[in-house]
């Protein structure tokens, strides 16, 4: 058992995965010698040399169709993407292919690979440094995407992203590397992709979130509780897709009312599938209309304004007490 | 010397080994046993004529839209023949010939043109990869394939095909960018057929040869005559030892004349003089092939003939297992779409399955009046089922 | 006024929109002598030559990335993606550039072109022939995006998205390309983007769509309309963005009920959003769960299947009875 | 002769014009006037310092993470002044000493280092894009930039830019190939530093020079002393009189050495051994330069020192006039982000800038209670926001 930060949790998992499994191999642009430019695959191209710890050319395209094809050949590589805003430079690789093998060759060869990519604002980064797109992800039959929000689950979901048998998108939630600590125990820990987690219990209203807009939904919560006598029921999403509709529907169906929280753009965004499902399975339960407190259908700003585009402690209180008085 | 030439490092070349006349030219004649030779013309001729038969298909509507392979055989036999079986082969979409040869049954590849995933189901034991539609994409699966085979130690190697127009994608460029950079054990082989559906080799590149790319990669680049089997095979079997023995990639360019449409759909009419592609009919890679053999004695007219009604046999053969499971209950269940998604299908699939199949039982047991009535939206919208063109 | 389908209705409105404004060129892949796969540029060639309508290199990214300095430089180019299916390809030059540079540069430097391309299943094509992601443009903050239903609304559309300042996607239902013939008056016709259309009245239960799953959807309502007396709203929404949130909004306050039809997978697609949409200000008028009938979460099926994977009448008709009967 | 020799037509080059010392190659010296070359001096000089300041502001907190422009100014600089000003400029994000001769104020790249939007507004009448981030996909906008001055007949020429390791990107591939195939007017300038962050070019590309790819686009390939502003400036020139002439692109690769960090976020220890940065370091392009200009008789040590004086009070002024602006109502008004979307903003983004102007509101008169308070989580998040590592 240790405390870590996120960053290192990664890397732990990264190291564990490498350890276990000889066909686990990590490819990306600075990965090698340089250890990422955040220092997630630290000590990985040490220990485990270049035929594992692959520095490649700058070619995000390059990167996620030479996995594919790695993946094919029996490996289990986990590629990084430096940036999730330049992930758009290979998702027709992902859209074609790694989403689709499976399918269309019934079964007969898969893509058991990973995709790494830091996303999302909140540390005064260069322009297209700071996206959070994951909903084009969730969008695209045949990947999973999941994206952990605390220095356990982070590990845990990674291990489950590695062992996986199909693709799998992991991003990872940057604001939150160096963020704060936490527990993680020795032994090996994953998490089943698709199922989401209830980290607070409550009656009064759903907050349903993930990755680091889960810290302020929390903090929401917890003043509901201190200042208004109200009891939030706080969920992780850990996996946007397959989604675990389920612990969404049960919860909503006890408390009536919802926020959902996320950076990416609103329109079309993962909340819009929430709320979908939720209409869908759950209407009839709803005392208010389910809110949404996400980025706005704009770019994130340049760093001296992105903190008004993130979704934060006060916006998610507001919303939640509007839904609460409607 | 501060203005001074910069010395390339690679060397390209061309090479032809038997002319259009069926003339061979015996120092680079490659030593190919006669059994092999007329192996290579088997799977030559068997890709012909089940083109050919496949376009009468495609007139039928038994199948959809397709690239017919004519007149790339020789680039597909030629390279593929240079394998073995433990080796890889990533096709685009007109390897058809080397397809059959890898061990796709016929009726396979049919299914795929006729609209099922299980013609896109390499067989057990064959180490290829399906057709790949999105042109050029499959040149990076190629060099992964290629670099796994080098972080595993195994000494095999990876051969892989790409239009002419399609060396025009960025991922061209990163395949054999990463492919040399890795030196995986990769060959990349062009078929340049001088057309990209409209698209004539001027307007697609600004320079003479897709070989003389090879230098942007500091790798081998050559240029064979496309309808050339041997030549190809001569400059196949090179890149293969070379990289099998680490030395890297090898840019093969492979020139021959699409003779056919681009694919059923298409009308070159609209674009080009057919009288160029007459003159290149000429040159078609089994006729001069047919006189090297029989000059060589391997094969006598007798002998083809009886090939001829073999293959003529093993293609009836085929279409009818084709049209079997093409019938095939399984083969045409809907529900299938959601079976092959994930190892373990995610309950939001199950669902969506559940509704198509409830509404699939509704529609039989006619519960759903639609069915029934014929609005025109109805019949404007069938009718939009049979294209005019399309790929 | 003259009859005609939709590829020779969007035909007629790029060879109008070339004459009246030289500033207007088109390039893609096959546009010139070939005059388009499916002869969408018919005619263009023979008449405006060379240097307007432009042959390209086969390369997406290329196609839109050249487009965009064209644009940038005073031109209106009209770029073609041969298939929506490959147009992945070109999405970070549209995410990146033509969606930003408006309001990267304050307004100074702005992209005013317009992606076309051929999208949707029901033709029998190709593996990779028949995608639908709008919502992957609709997510994707600085787009407009457009699709036409009638050989009319098309010609109205194109013309509208030419002239548009902002870069537009105008994705063309090529099931609907020659389905029926409209008449289409001589004179130019625009259609605001942003506006979507009520194309029957009714006041017992809305239908949205677009695109070709308008055609099934209107005759599910006549279906409702013949079988069951029910009056069903029928909504075009010929713009997914922006989003005509009003139209929709006033019709399902009348109507209480709802179905979305379109083709593309569901989980994160333009039926979430509408749903999302209806929830934070109709929620209180709905008497039924607004219910999805898409294309599954799965890639569009090879062809032989294909037919099942898109909505159809009997879909939306059995849709649209549960609803009724919620 | 069935296995012959390609000739490649294009011949790459090297061109070196003002060694290491200081000494011009008397036969290849621009003809350049004695104003011309102090201006040149000057922009580079100004760069440099410049670049320097924003090191510190940089450290202050003041400004964000940035890539220093040490060392990329001869290339820069070189190029840049064989442009006119009605010809158009396109560079990556190095090229700071070339945006400032264009026109850029220097407070106005302040600005984007700082975070703000209005640093990317090019200044009116300045033919310049702004700093491009996503490696690469600038290019493609210069090829449309050439082609659309093609189109309508403008003999004007775009310059553009792009690093060692941007060109293993598909999007160099696809830009030179356009620009190419439709003979625009455009000058690729490569800024091989010979790294890309932490990757050295041996693991980038298997060729040895970046100028060599010109081959695979069958135009003028060549490498040039990065840190000879001489001979960068004459490469260019000509290729810049070629392209306004209907004679299509060119490639050019400056090889200079980044002797600095990629950006004020990383660290190059890491990664290799900073005793080749050093001495690399001693063939910077303004020593030499100097020298020359001394030699020349162009500029003497006091008039250089009045020079620095200058620079030094005018980079005062412009971090004064940035900071002013850093702190500008306008510019810090978070509304601003739904404003510059599209033409005629829409409703739904009116309705989100009304949604955060109601919470600024709310915010502001203290509605919210949580602004108080200061959880762990909120705390948490908060460190964050000093990140140790970044691009
Ligand atoms: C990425 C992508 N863009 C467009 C297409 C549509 N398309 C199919 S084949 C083709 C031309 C290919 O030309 P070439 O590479 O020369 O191969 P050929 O068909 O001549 O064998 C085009 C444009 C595609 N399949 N993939
Ligand atoms: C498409 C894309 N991928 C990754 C990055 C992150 N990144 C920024 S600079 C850089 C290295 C660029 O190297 P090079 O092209 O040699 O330019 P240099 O920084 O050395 O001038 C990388 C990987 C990016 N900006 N864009
Ligand atoms: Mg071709
Ligand atoms: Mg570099």
């Amino acid at each position: 058992m240790a405390e870590m930060n996120m960053a290192k949790a990664i890397n732990k998992a990264l190291f564990e995965a490498m350890e276990r499994d000889e066909r686990v191999v990590v490819l990306g642009e600075d990965v090698g010698k340089d250890e990422g430019v955040f220092r997630i695959t630290e000590g990985l191209h040490a220990k485990f040399g270049d035929r594992r710890v692959i520095d490649t050319p700058l070619a995000e395209s390059g990167i996620v169709g030479t996995a594919i094809g790695m993946a094919i050949y029996g490996l289990r590589p986990v590629a990084e993407i430096q940036f999730s805003g330049f992930d758009y430079y290979n998702y027709h690789q992902l859209e074609s292919h790694a989403a689709r093998f499976r399918n269309r060759t019934r079964g007969r060869i898969t893509v058991p690979m990973v995709m790494r990519a830091p996303y999302g604002g909140g540390i005064r980064a260069l322009e297209h440094h700071s996206e959070s797109r994951e909903a084009i992800y969730a969008h695209t039959p045949g990947l999973k995407v999941v994206i952990p929000s605390s220095p356990r689950n982070a590990r845990a979901l990674l291990h489950s992203a590695i062992q996986d048998p199909d693709p799998v998108i992991y991003y990872e939630p940057k604001a939150v590397y160096r963020a704060f600590k936490e527990e993680v125990p020795d032994q090996l820990e994953t998490l089943p992709i698709g199922q989401a987690q209830v980290v607070k219990k409550g009656s009064d209203i759903t907050l349903i979130s993930y990755g680091a807009s889960l810290r302020p939904t929390l903090e929401a919560a917890e003043l509901l509780e201190e200042e208004d006598n109200c009891h939030a029921e706080v969920i992780d999403l850990l996996s946007i897709v397959p989604m675990d509709s389920e612990t969404i529907l049960e919860s909503v169906s006890k408390t009536g009312r919802a926020v959902v929280v996320h950076e990416g753009p609103r329109t079309c965004g993962v909340g819009s599938e929430i709320i979908a499902r939720i209409n869908e399975d759950a209407l009839l339960y709803l005392e208010a209309p389910v809110r949404r407190v996400t980025g706005y259908d704009v770019p994130i700003p340049y760093f001296s304004k992105e903190r008004f585009f993130l979704p934060d402690t006060d916006k998610i209180l507001e919303a939640a007490r509007e839904t609460l008085a409607f | 010397m501060p203005r001074k030439p910069i010395k390339l490092p690679a060397n390209i070349e061309y090479l032809s080994v038997l002319d259009e006349n069926g003339k061979v030219d015996r120092e680079l004649e490659p030593k190919l046993s006669a059994d092999d030779l007329k192996k290579m013309y088997r799977y030559m001729l068997l890709a012909r004529r089940a083109d050919e038969r496949m376009l009468n298909l495609q007139r039928q509507g038994r199948i959809g839209t397709f690239p017919q392979s004519t007149g790339h055989e020789a680039i597909s036999i030629g390279s593929v023949f240079a394998l073995q079986k433990s080796d890889w082969h990533v096709p685009a979409y007109r390897e058809f010939a080397g397809m059959l040869y890898r061990g796709w049954p016929l009726e396979t590849l049919f299914l795929y043109w006729g609209g099922f995933e299980e013609g896109a189901r390499p067989p057990e034991e064959v180490n290829d990869l399906p057709y790949c539609v999105p042109v050029a994409s499959q040149l990076l699966h190629a060099a992964g394939l290629g670099m796994a085979m080098n972080i595993k130690g195994d000494k095999k190697v990876v051969l892989t095909y790409f239009g002419d127009g399609s060396s025009s994608e960025g991922d061209f460029h990163e395949g054999l960018n990463f492919a040399s950079v890795f030196q995986a054990p990769v060959i990349f082989v062009c078929q340049n057929n001088q057309y990209a559906i409209s698209v004539p080799l001027s307007r697609q590149m600004k320079c003479e040869t897709v070989a003389q790319r090879a230098v942007a990669y500091g790798i081998p680049g050559i240029r064979v005559d496309g309808n050339d089997v041997l030549a190809v095979y001569a400059a196949t079997a090179e890149a293969v030892e070379r990289a099998r023995n680490g030395g890297g990639p090898t840019l093969i360019e492979g020139l021959t004349y699409r003779t056919t449409p681009h694919t059923t759909a298409d009308d070159p009419k609209r674009y080009r003089n057919e009288e160029e592609a007459k003159e290149w009919v000429t040159k078609d890679s089994l006729i001069r092939f047919t006189q090297y053999l029989a000059a060589k004695g391997v094969m006598d007219e007798k002998a083809k003939q009886a090939l001829e009604e073999e293959i003529d046999h093993e293609i009836k053969e085929s279409v009818r297992r084709f049209e079997a499971l093409a019938q095939n209950e399984e083969l045409l269940n809907p529900l299938s779409m959601f079976d092959y998604m994930y190892a373990d299908t995610p309950k939001v699939l199950e669902r969506q399955r559940d509704e198509l199949s409830d509404h699939l039982r509704k529609k039989k047991e006619g519960q759903t009046k639609a069915g029934e009535h014929g609005g025109s939206a109805r019949k404007a919208v069938a009718a939009a089922d049979s294209p005019k063109k399309s790929k």
